[in-house]
């Protein structure tokens, strides 16, 4: 990882545009990282033409887990639904600009599952396969 | 191109002289092959300079070793043609591999009335699993029979689906008679017949091209050691949803998701099935093994090693005294298991290390089936990329010379 | 006498720069020690030279292997002071060596209304194995307390023997607070109670002189990994009389003295244990690893470790916001876990990683413990013989920068 | 293993001073080696002063399981039973007068094993132990 984390990811972290919980939402989700620690709450107001109107996030862990969950939001923010089911691993890669590792690859892709299995109004974010 | 004098280049310990004058003719490769300086040199520049525990380390080393292990085993779910890599669970060897499935998918699906098939040309290491678990669970074991020329006894198979096993279990080739089983037909039969697969792939995956896909394996179980690879390391392979539903193996780190005093959930697949620090290094020489093994190209491995075969098959049947089980070229690899009079197969493989030549002589971990041909031990001369036909030739003059001290 | 700076150059990984103009500082041994030249050159030769498959081949080659491998074990027995080298059993890491104590030992012996101990610091591979055997058997499990500080609470241990647990299985030093359980005192107490005893020794052997005979443990478990010794092997002592009465836990070549279809009856020790083709080149890396150890002395390293674990405790308690899981040098080894005000120790790692120094993030396989602390995750520096008091200093200066990144 | 191999072993395989059974004995054992199917039988005779007067041996197996069994009773003819019970791993080494290696090692010690498990009175070989 290169001198992009301090810049990005720590912009981000220390000053998040979304971090919040919608007081009118139509989703929330949460879930956390086991391995980490790593939490992320998402609400989602999504309107009559099924776009996300708007997005908040809150949570805590390490920069990478939360500064991807805002960079995601950021980007997710009058978008269709429809658009978002189809990001996987690799639009969080393109998104935030930086190859994580191997190791913190968990932490930025945790804000990602937890909006998906949110849209999918699943029971467990485990049941989504981001490599696809 | 295959030029086995260039491939032997790659080879370090055949340059060695394993008697004064006496140079190395290795002609045990199904019981361990030799490994490529490739292989070895990768380990041991795993160890000079990525050396680290995997997975839960944010520093450079541990992302390096995580990203040489897991690049490893997705050259490994290639090579056999696995849907996902994260179908391929690294074990210790085949051993490991057979009693993972026989713990996890036989703990959970086998019952007291149940039948499970092996086959009388097993591998000790699939029928003790299988044995023992039987014991704890008294399901039933039937040996699909052979024929007298060492082949499998396709009709005794039909007869024994009519059973409704739970399980087919059958080593793709034979170690012993080299025997090669129609393993596609000998599952096609298993799934109509509502039975799960496994095949051991121990003598096969590491001599001719070997598709899960294309097979429809339930289950394939190989190791490293006899594929250029290092020891230390093998592969269960499994079908997505079967793997999803077994219950783990081992326990430990690793393998968990989450862990309370209370109770522990499941990691995902792969990880689910490997507990504790695994063989990292392990899995790099492995990863440097499929490498070799596929710039040489398997087809190409399989082709020399048959002919290699026919050439030794056709002169050692020419030594008086001498019988080899299964000596038919047509369905066999490169194996021959022979007696030599009342010559003791131990007494054999002395007096052929004498002149540099390594062969195996015992049961060579089939006891029931040299039992079943009223032998206790054979000699076995088995083969690879690297032999040659001279190789063959002394080996055949080591035979006569063996004929001489036992007069 | 003991001189780090001629110990680092056995060592060729600490030259290694990890990022440009960054030497590694490699301050993550209690996850997996480096390895001396001589280790990773053993196990070179033997690829070279001498590999083959044991025990069953007589040809020069099987003999050189089998003896090689043989060796190890005896040179293990002797470090920890076994009574007879085949008391050794190989296993694949500290985790496979309690799993196969779980699945024989405790099958046979832990019934639905029986209790086992096991402490609240404990790695997950000293608490899964239980918990799925748990899951079967229907035996309970019950943690003996840890003190705020850090330290067994024997007052609770004592309690807990009043309820004549079958089996008390403990860490003999702490992978996160470095806590030294005093295991001698844990056994006879264990013992005078009626419990068997295993000894998680993960961090132990690597670290200080372990002798079973003196401690009078029942099992001990550790890996070759975490004491300058390969990947992929690690073994599991057991008193003689236990062992020989256990059943096998794998099955398959090897482990078996016969095998019919009907049934097999099982090997002498240690072979009952070690089903397939064994770790060979890491048993020969492991008896490399113990050749090494001696030669620097156990005490030796025991020593440098505590004078480094000591300076470095005292610079990092004085970095504002670190606060330091058991901060008392006096039964701790060298390990240092702290948490860093709010900064996540994933950020921490990876910033620290910059400057070439190794350290781990995470629960370290010690979720539960964590849990305790009510804190998600550590930040964990390890020592070993080869760190020096300079690396610390680089490390604390390292934890200054963190903190201007995060303001 | 060096030529001894071909003189000492060969010699003694090929031509055994002490093949047969016994028709008057007073202790008999047999057992196999199952890893290579070699096969011992022994028969002996102790007079009053508990000495053995007389021993055959018969059996199947290779050259180093029977030269063995031929060389060892050699030995033990005329020789104090309690002297025996003494031998161990290293006697047998002596007696043949090679190292058989980590392998044929079982094959060489098999007819000790026999001999003594005989003498013990034992109901199976397993149980003698002769590293010490
Ligand atoms: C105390 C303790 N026990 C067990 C283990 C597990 O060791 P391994 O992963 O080598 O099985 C470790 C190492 O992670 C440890 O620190
Ligand atoms: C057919 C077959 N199955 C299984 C095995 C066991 O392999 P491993 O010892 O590597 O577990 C072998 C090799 O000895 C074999 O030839």
């Amino acid at each position: 990882m290169d001198d992009l984390y301090r810049e990005v990811i720590i912009e981000h972290y220390n000053n998040p545009s979304h971090r919040g919980t919608l007081e009118n939402y139509n989703v929330r989700f949460e879930d956390n990282n086991p391995l980490c620690g790593d939490h992320i709450e998402i609400t989602l107001l999504t309107d009559s033409e099924n776009r996300i109107s708007d997005a908040k996030f809150d949570g805590h862990g390490c920069s990478i887990s939360q500064a991807t969950a805002d960079i995601l939001l950021d980007y997710v923010i009058n978008k269709d639904v429809e658009e978002v089911k189809k990001m996987t691993k690799d639009s969080i890669i393109e998104l935030i600009g930086i190859e994580p590792g191997p190791v913190r690859l968990k932490c930025a892709l945790l804000s990602l599952k937890v909006l998906k299995a949110g849209i999918y109004g699943l029971s467990s974010a485990d049941e989504i396969d981001l490599d696809e | 191109m295959f030029d086995v004098a260039l491939i032997r280049e790659d080879f370090p310990i055949l340059n060695r002289e394993v008697h004064p004058g006496q140079k190395l003719i290795y002609l045990d490769s199904a019981a361990s092959s030799q490994k490529p300086l490739s292989v070895i040199e990768s380990m041991n520049d795993y160890y000079r300079n990525s050396n680290a525990n995997i997975h839960r380390g944010v520093h450079k080393l541990a992302e390096e070793a995580t990203e040489k292990y897991e690049a490893a085993r997705t050259k490994i779910a290639k090579f056999i043609n696995s849907e996902k890599s994260k179908q391929v669970i690294y074990t210790r060897n085949t051993t490991e591999s057979i009693n993972l499935v026989a713990n996890t998918w036989g703990r959970q699906n086998l019952k007291a009335d149940d039948l499970i098939l092996l086959t009388q040309m097993e591998h000790h290491s699939n029928i003790v699993p299988w044995q023992m678990l039987s014991s704890q669970l008294g399901f039933s074991i039937e040996y699909i029979k052979i024929t007298p020329e060492g082949l499998l006894d396709i009709e005794d198979y039909k007869q024994l689906l009519v059973r409704e096993p739970k399980l087919v279990s059958f080593t793709y080739m034979s170690n012993v008679l080299g025997s090669i089983n129609p393993a596609k037909e000998l599952i096609q039969l298993a799934h109509a017949a509502g039975a799960i697969t496994l095949v051991d792939g121990a003598q096969a995956v590491p001599h001719f091209p070997v598709d899960v896909q294309d097979l429809d394996a339930d289950f394939l179980a190989f190791s490293a050691h006899k594929m250029v690879g290092p020891t230390g390391i093998g592969v269960l392979y499994g079908k997505f949803d079967l793997l999803k539903k077994m219950p783990p193996f081992l326990g430990g780190g690793d393998m968990i998701k989450e862990v309370k005093f209370s109770g522990f959930s499941a990691n995902d697949l792969p990880y689910k099935f490997e507990a504790g620090t695994p063989a990292i290094a392990e899995a790099v020489g492995f990863g440097a093994a499929i490498d070799y093994l596929e710039s040489v190209g398997m087809e190409n491995i399989d082709r020399h090693e048959n002919v290699i075969l026919r050439y030794a098959l056709g002169k050692i049947m020419d030594v008086p005294d001498v019988k080899v089980l299964n000596s038919n070229p047509k369905l066999k690899g490169g194996v021959i298991a022979f007696t030599f009079g009342k010559i003791h197969p131990h007494d054999v493989a002395q007096i052929l290390d004498r002149s540099g030549i390594a062969v195996r002589a015992g049961h060579h971990c089939a006891q029931p089936l040299h039992e079943l041909f009223a032998i206790p031990a054979t000699t076995r001369a088995s083969f690879y990329l690297y032999n040659t036909t001279q190789e063959v030739d002394a080996f055949v003059d080591g035979l006569y010379k063996v004929k001489e001290y036992f007069k």
